[in-house]
């Protein structure tokens, strides 16, 4: 039962995992536009989750 | 005088690119018209969509009484266009080249046509040779040849003095004449001023992008 | 907050519950024990994939309907997260049959289809990085995600019958209902948190692309 | 519609006839297929029974192996020839030429297993002669789902960058029912097909046949579009 665990525990740590560097690289690309773009702040607007 | 092509305001970008900015141009049936300009400033792409291969990004565009993008097929039908760099099979002989554009193009070419064509432009002897051995004057008349196969309301000529010798420019200068008398419209594209506008009713030149000046 | 953002935390908040819920709340599976829990990220991951693939294919078809770069920068969003979508259905589901059919791979023919869709649609993604002109890569995108999404169903019947024909394939157990509930939250999570995502990704391929358009002009 | 095939035999007509000029193409490809085919030999050993068990397999995936090199270059020469492009210059339906396109890849296809099949039969010890009818059916099916993928991904992939890599990357995916229809139905054949089962990788591959052609000649004349 016990290795059942770490089954389960990697499956929901990955999908965790990968919601939030999707996230991060998003905020991340969204600062290099808005910083590019010269109209700072609306794109890095930091209220999203992540 | 009806016109051959009436361009308002046409457009085209590539990307952040701006190709042609508002362009306006008219061409008359029997007329010729001499298009100048440094490389780069838009020739190339004002005949692509005159010839329907691009698309406008704005502005209208009537060609040969249609406007794009409808009646692209009469369009086609009705003009030509050679382009600078040509349209040749390297392992097909001049004849085979000729009879694949006759095919393609609907003309009931016969084998002889296509030899007179050949012959207009002295290739007589090179017929039957595989295009890959040709030089590139040799290849350029090949194209010239080619706008012989069919009648034209509507040619379109992308730089067609470039690497022709004298004889050669002085054939492009009869073949441009002969369909001036025919009635079709001619659009030279060229930097080479002189020949561009030694049969020119009206000379246009354009400078990135824009129409700069016209001159009757 | 706009709505958008507010979009974002409720999905959050919902995967956080359904999580909990899912890894502590709801007792072991009376069959298949605690491994079981493991389809409730994987069951709505995969129903997440296909809607983004759906999606490409509609906002495809509208592209080419209208040349509207708008719908090809919609397909893109949707592309990219239903590629990420289909990686992390194979690993979740790579690791529920690990422990429960004791193999790693086994040549299912769902499996096999996702694992195929991710060359599908990475190609797709990489067919969109190497062309400029965002007309041509929006033009040649569209047809890319109009085709795979005709291929697709077919394929997965192929992979059916190859699958039947040779042995026939470990059927997956039905699920006992009173865990139905948790399901559903998870579906009505990662659905939302798909939409969050698609749009916020959305948005930023419109800032990029105004970008590329309003840069130095070149020539 | 009626100049739709005498086009499409225009560009069949021309491309056969620099192929046959040239010919190293396709010599290089049959020496490719030759390899491929040995390599096999070479990964599984001399266990005659087990390659002729395999041998519809191994079969199909040389043939697509080669057949992919040689899609890829169905539209290098027209670029060679001054672009693609020039060829929407005639009037008539663009589809003329993707149905002209597909006709010579089939008859470079149909080519290379003329001397792909006896190959195999030499090396892997299959007996082709028995079920020859069948078996050329199939061959024609799957010959012709992946002329008609090859074709279309060919057209789309020309002006890439890394095509040689994006073509097998989009094409492959798409070949898998077309794989399985043929390793199926010839696998099926070869053993006389006793359980009846060659029948519905028949119908699959004649189905998926049937609608990438209809999706991929709809669709072409926005992939040459500019």
């Amino acid at each position: 039962m016990n290795d059942h665990w770490l089954f389960i525990g990697a499956g929901y740590g990955i999908t965790w995992a990968s919601l939030c560097w999707y996230l991060l690289r998003l905020r991340r690309r969204e600062r290099m536009a808005a910083a590019a773009s010269g109209r700072g702040g609306e794109g890095a607007r930091a209220g999203g989750p992540g | 005088m009806s016109l051959a092509v009436a361009a308002e305001g046409v457009t085209r970008r590539f990307g952040r690119r701006w190709a042609l900015r508002g362009v306006d141009l008219t061409v008359p049936r029997g007329a010729v018209v001499a298009l100048l300009g440094a490389n780069g400033t838009g020739k190339t792409t004002l005949l692509r969509l005159i010839s329907t291969l691009l698309k406008p990004t704005a502005g209208r565009l009537e060609v040969l009484g249609h406007t794009l993008p409808a009646g692209g097929d009469e369009i086609r039908t009705g003009a030509a266009f050679m382009t600078a760099g040509g349209h040749a099979y390297e392992e097909l002989t001049g004849v085979e080249n000729l009879r694949f554009a006759a095919r393609m193009s609907g003309t009931d070419a016969t084998d002889d046509d296509l030899r007179d064509a050949l012959a207009a432009f002295d290739l007589r002897g090179a017929a039957d040779l595989p295009v890959r051995g040709w030089s590139t004057g040799m290849r350029k008349r090949l194209e010239l040849a080619r706008l012989r196969l069919r009648p034209l309301e509507l040619v379109l000529l992308d730089e067609p003095f470039v690497s022709l010798d004298e004889d050669g420019v002085g054939l492009v200068h009869d073949a441009v004449r002969g369909w001036r008398d025919a009635g079709a419209a001619v659009v030279i594209a060229s930097h080479r001023v002189e020949d561009a506008s030694r049969h020119a009713d009206d000379v246009v030149r354009l400078v990135g992008g824009r129409v700069d000046d016209v001159t009757a | 907050m706009n709505k958008l953002t507010m979009l974002g935390w409720v999905s959050i908040a919902l995967i956080a519950v359904g999580s909990v819920l899912g890894l502590a709340v709801l007792p072991a599976d009376a069959l298949q024990g605690e491994v079981q829990r493991l389809l409730y990220v994987h069951v709505p991951v995969a129903w997440v994939m296909m809607l983004a693939f759906f999606v490409v294919f509609l906002m495809s078809i509208l592209y080419l309907v209208q040349r509207q770069l708008k719908w090809d920068l919609l397909a893109v969003s949707a592309a990219e997260l239903g590629v990420l979508a289909a990686v992390l259905t194979l690993i979740l589901g790579t690791l529920w049959g690990r422990p429960t059919w004791g193999i790693w791979w086994a040549w299912d023919p769902r499996v096999t289809t996702t694992a195929l869709l991710v060359p599908i649609y990475t190609g797709y993604l990489v067919v969109r990085s190497m062309t400029e002109d965002p007309d041509r890569r929006a033009r040649w995108a569209a047809v890319i995600g109009l085709i795979a999404f005709v291929q697709v169903p077919i394929v997965y019947l192929s992979v059916f019958w190859w699958r039947s024909l040779h042995q026939p394939p470990s059927s997956p157990q039905s699920m006992w209902s009173a865990y139905g509930l948790v399901m559903l939250l998870g579906f009505v999570a990662y659905t939302l948190a798909f939409a969050y995502l698609w749009l916020r990704r959305y948005r930023l391929a419109a800032t990029e692309l105004e970008l590329e358009l309003s840069g130095p002009e070149e020539g | 519609m009626s100049d739709l095939p005498r086009r499409a035999a225009a560009i069949l007509w021309k491309d056969i006839l620099s192929e046959t000029r040239t010919r190293q193409g396709f010599t290089a490809m049959l020496s490719f297929a030759a390899l491929v085919l040995f390599m096999f030999s070479f990964a599984i050993g001399v266990d005659n029974d087990l390659l002729g068990r395999l041998a519809g397999g191994l079969l199909w995936v040389a043939i697509v192996f080669t057949g992919t090199l040689s899609l890829g270059r169905t539209f290098q020469n027209e670029e060679l020839a001054g672009g693609t492009r020039l060829l929407r210059l005639y009037p008539g339906d663009v589809r003329a030429i993707y149905l002209g396109k597909l006709a010579g890849n089939l008859v470079v296809l149909a080519a290379l297993e003329v001397v792909l099949f006896p190959a195999a039969a030499i090396l892997y010890q299959v007996d082709f002669t028995a079920q020859a009818g069948p078996l050329l059916l199939v061959a024609v099916l799957g010959t012709f789902g992946f002329s008609v993928i090859g074709t279309f991904f060919s057209a789309l992939t020309v002006h890439l960058r890394a095509r040689e890599l994006l073509l097998p990357l989009l094409l492959f995916p798409a070949l898998v029912p077309v794989v399985l229809g043929s390793v199926g139905a010839t696998e099926a054949f070869l053993a006389g097909d006793p359980l009846g089962r060659a029948g519905g990788w028949l119908r699959l591959l004649a189905s998926y046949d049937v609608i990438l052609f209809v999706v991929c000649l709809w669709i072409f004349p926005v992939v040459l579009e500019e």
